[in-house]
């Protein structure tokens, strides 16, 4: 298990790489790339551009969240491993933010828990995203599907 | 007891931490940001809208009703943006 | 849009920072990685372990096919980009089979799309595996679970 | 006709592709089963067992009833184990 909040870029080919090898024996690996939007909004054509972002961050809970997550995500599917690495700190746009990756002996289970973490990861984890465009900087607002997306997986 | 800002919560605070002792009486989310709203109006433009700001409890999320007595470490933050 | 039937290993890492690196202005990029496992049936603990595997293909029929899936899949989702890329011949344990790649604006689309493409693959993409272990050369028969993935997908 | 064979059907029947010219009775894939199963002991073993063997006439996936009549391409074989 690898999890890392930093501040610096990181590379995606090298973490999926990395993640892959030290899981060769699982048949199946998901991953998932959340890349910084060079657009407000959720429509690529009617939004505003977005030259810069900055997302604060509470390090110590972010560790803390991220470990109890996996740890969720490990009681309820049957994974091999679980890499969860997130920037804070100023991105340019096309940056990945977030990179999160499964391993599994199973393709259902490896896609379903790297759904999971990021759905709660968006709801749960401690970072906030300020947009810096033409006409200032905003703080992004909270999406309601995102709350969405996350109750999908409460237990009943 | 530390009390830590976040996002546009603590712009307008105007600062990002603060350690401060409440009294005894203070014991749950909604009664420290009562009290915190009182000792500026920098802090009360900040908890002037309660429903978008949300609150953890030694790192953990917790509801407005929770308890604060013998904590070490509160947040405020509005709801989470990143990934 | 990049679909690849090739007899070469390929690069996971190498394939992943190429479609990011593409696809900069999507906010959602999901991968997946089918690597050839080292022991037979469902369970590693009581499988035999085998050797090598070989990948038999029908390569014209394999071509036209994953890029039908690929064309169904952006007709299902707003997708940025799609790429696919198969192996076939002979591989070793731990080398990976498949690359399956998905970008789009929401994460839900990504997700969504690299998983349909997965069940549409193992149930419709003309390959064959032949795995070889201790007690011999074995056909690998199809799942009844993956048909069942597939249907899920199916238009009502 | 291109006939192809894969996997064990190839393995059975003993090579990878004939080229023949079924008579014009031969419409559809079951009937063209019926005819190379009548070509050799080898054919017939492979087509013993239609339910587990697949066709895809011009390289596109096609049930047992489906007209092979006129179409250049027709291949068997067991369903498929990629990905």
């Amino acid at each position: 298990m690898d999890i890392r909040v930093q501040q610096g870029a990181f590379d995606i080919g090298a973490e999926t790489a990395a993640f892959a090898a030290r899981n060769t024996t699982s048949g199946a690996v998901c991953t998932f790339i959340g890349q910084m939007r060079d657009f407000r909004g959720a429509d690529k054509t009617s939004g505003e551009p977005i030259a810069s972002m900055e997302l604060d961050a509470y390090p110590g809970m972010a560790d803390k969240q991220l470990a109890d997550l996996a740890a969720e995500a490990q009681a309820r599917w049957p994974l091999d491993d679980i890499a969860i690495v997130h920037r804070f700190g100023v991105l340019k746009p096309g940056e990945p933010i977030v990179f999160v990756a499964t391993a599994s002996a199973h393709r259902g289970d490896a896609f379903a828990a790297c759904e999971f973490l990021m759905d709660w990861l968006k709801t749960k984890a401690p970072f906030w995203k300020k947009e810096t465009g033409p006409s200032g900087s905003v703080w992004v607002e909270a999406q309601a599907s995102d709350d969405a997306r996350a109750a999908r997986w409460k237990e009943t | 007891m530390n009390i830590l800002y976040f996002a546009w919560v603590r712009e307008k605070v105007g600062v990002a931490e603060e350690t401060l002792n409440p009294p005894a009486e203070v014991q749950t989310v909604t009664q420290l940001m009562d009290w915190l709203a009182a000792r500026s109006p920098k802090h009360a433009a900040a908890f002037s809208n309660r429903a978008s700001i949300r609150a953890a409890v030694d790192q953990v999320h917790s509801a407005h009703g929770a308890k604060v007595s013998g904590a070490k470490e509160v947040a405020f933050f509005p709801p989470v943006t990143g990934g």
